[in-house]
């Protein structure tokens, strides 16, 4: 095992261990309400299922549907937040 | 010596943020999109079953009064026609 | 075309094809000679001729004199079956 991957397994190990991977994903999952993002995709998927009718769509052919567009929507400002939260952590938490 | 590590260091900070910033992202984006998807599902579900009962109760109202009014259409009818048949024969 | 109101007419129409709405009326008919609506009207009618003299009273008077009473006679039972048949259909051929 390479010493990055060593790190990396340290550090993803940290992640769990200090309940900042779940604080992350929890940050995100606000900003992507407060941003709309959450509304928007309610739309699509009524758009959808107005569409095509009930009767003819699953929760399946939903999430396919719409993941592409849930992807493209998520702003810039939010994944830029994330990243320089994860980079703070890392500059903590990193050694070599 | 010590610069090098340096550097080393921010770069391995810069691609693993990035690397856990999208494993975390595509984490997060699946889990919120099922949940809409299967929400929505559930709010359209619930949305048309309230429709169809409410639009059954309707259309059953409808009916009973479309039954009632040609019942008290045929019956006054008769009921007309009897007692005038019955007046005329006392009158015979 | 209101979602609702694009359901009555789908309603109807699945009734209307099946024959369904003509047997429902049919049952209704036989319940209301069943449970003496037809006595108890033929009774108000009578009344009503006997009160105002049949020379006064019209096909439309005492359909209009009558018809409020003959709505509210109806008993509740009655038309929760005839509901609740019309439910059960639904859910057998409901293709709405």
């Amino acid at each position: 095992m390479s010493k990055d991957s060593q790190m990396r397994a340290a550090i993803n190990q940290k992640l769990i261990e200090m309940g900042e991977r779940e604080r992350l994903k929890e940050l995100l999952r606000a900003k992507l309400v407060e941003c709309g993002w959450k509304d928007q995709m309610k739309g699509h998927c009524k758009d959808v299922i107005r569409e095509k009718g009930l009767e003819h769509v699953t929760v399946e052919d939903l999430e396919a549907e719409i993941t592409p567009k849930g992807r493209a929507l998520v702003p810039d400002s939010v994944k830029k937040e994330l990243l320089q939260r994860i980079r703070a952590f890392l500059a903590q938490h990193s050694t070599l | 010596d010590e610069a090098r590590r340096m550097q080393e260091r921010e770069v391995f900070i810069a691609e693993f943020s990035e690397h856990l910033c999208s494993e975390i992202s595509q984490e997060v984006l699946t889990e919120c999109i099922q949940d809409t998807a299967a929400s929505e599902i559930q709010r359209a579900t619930d949305e048309k079953t309230a429709c169809v009962a409410r639009c059954s109760e309707e259309v059953c109202n409808c009916l009973v009064e479309e039954t009632l009014d040609n019942e008290i259409f045929v019956l006054v009818e008769n009921i007309l026609k009897a007692e005038l048949q019955r007046i005329q024969k006392y009158i015979k």
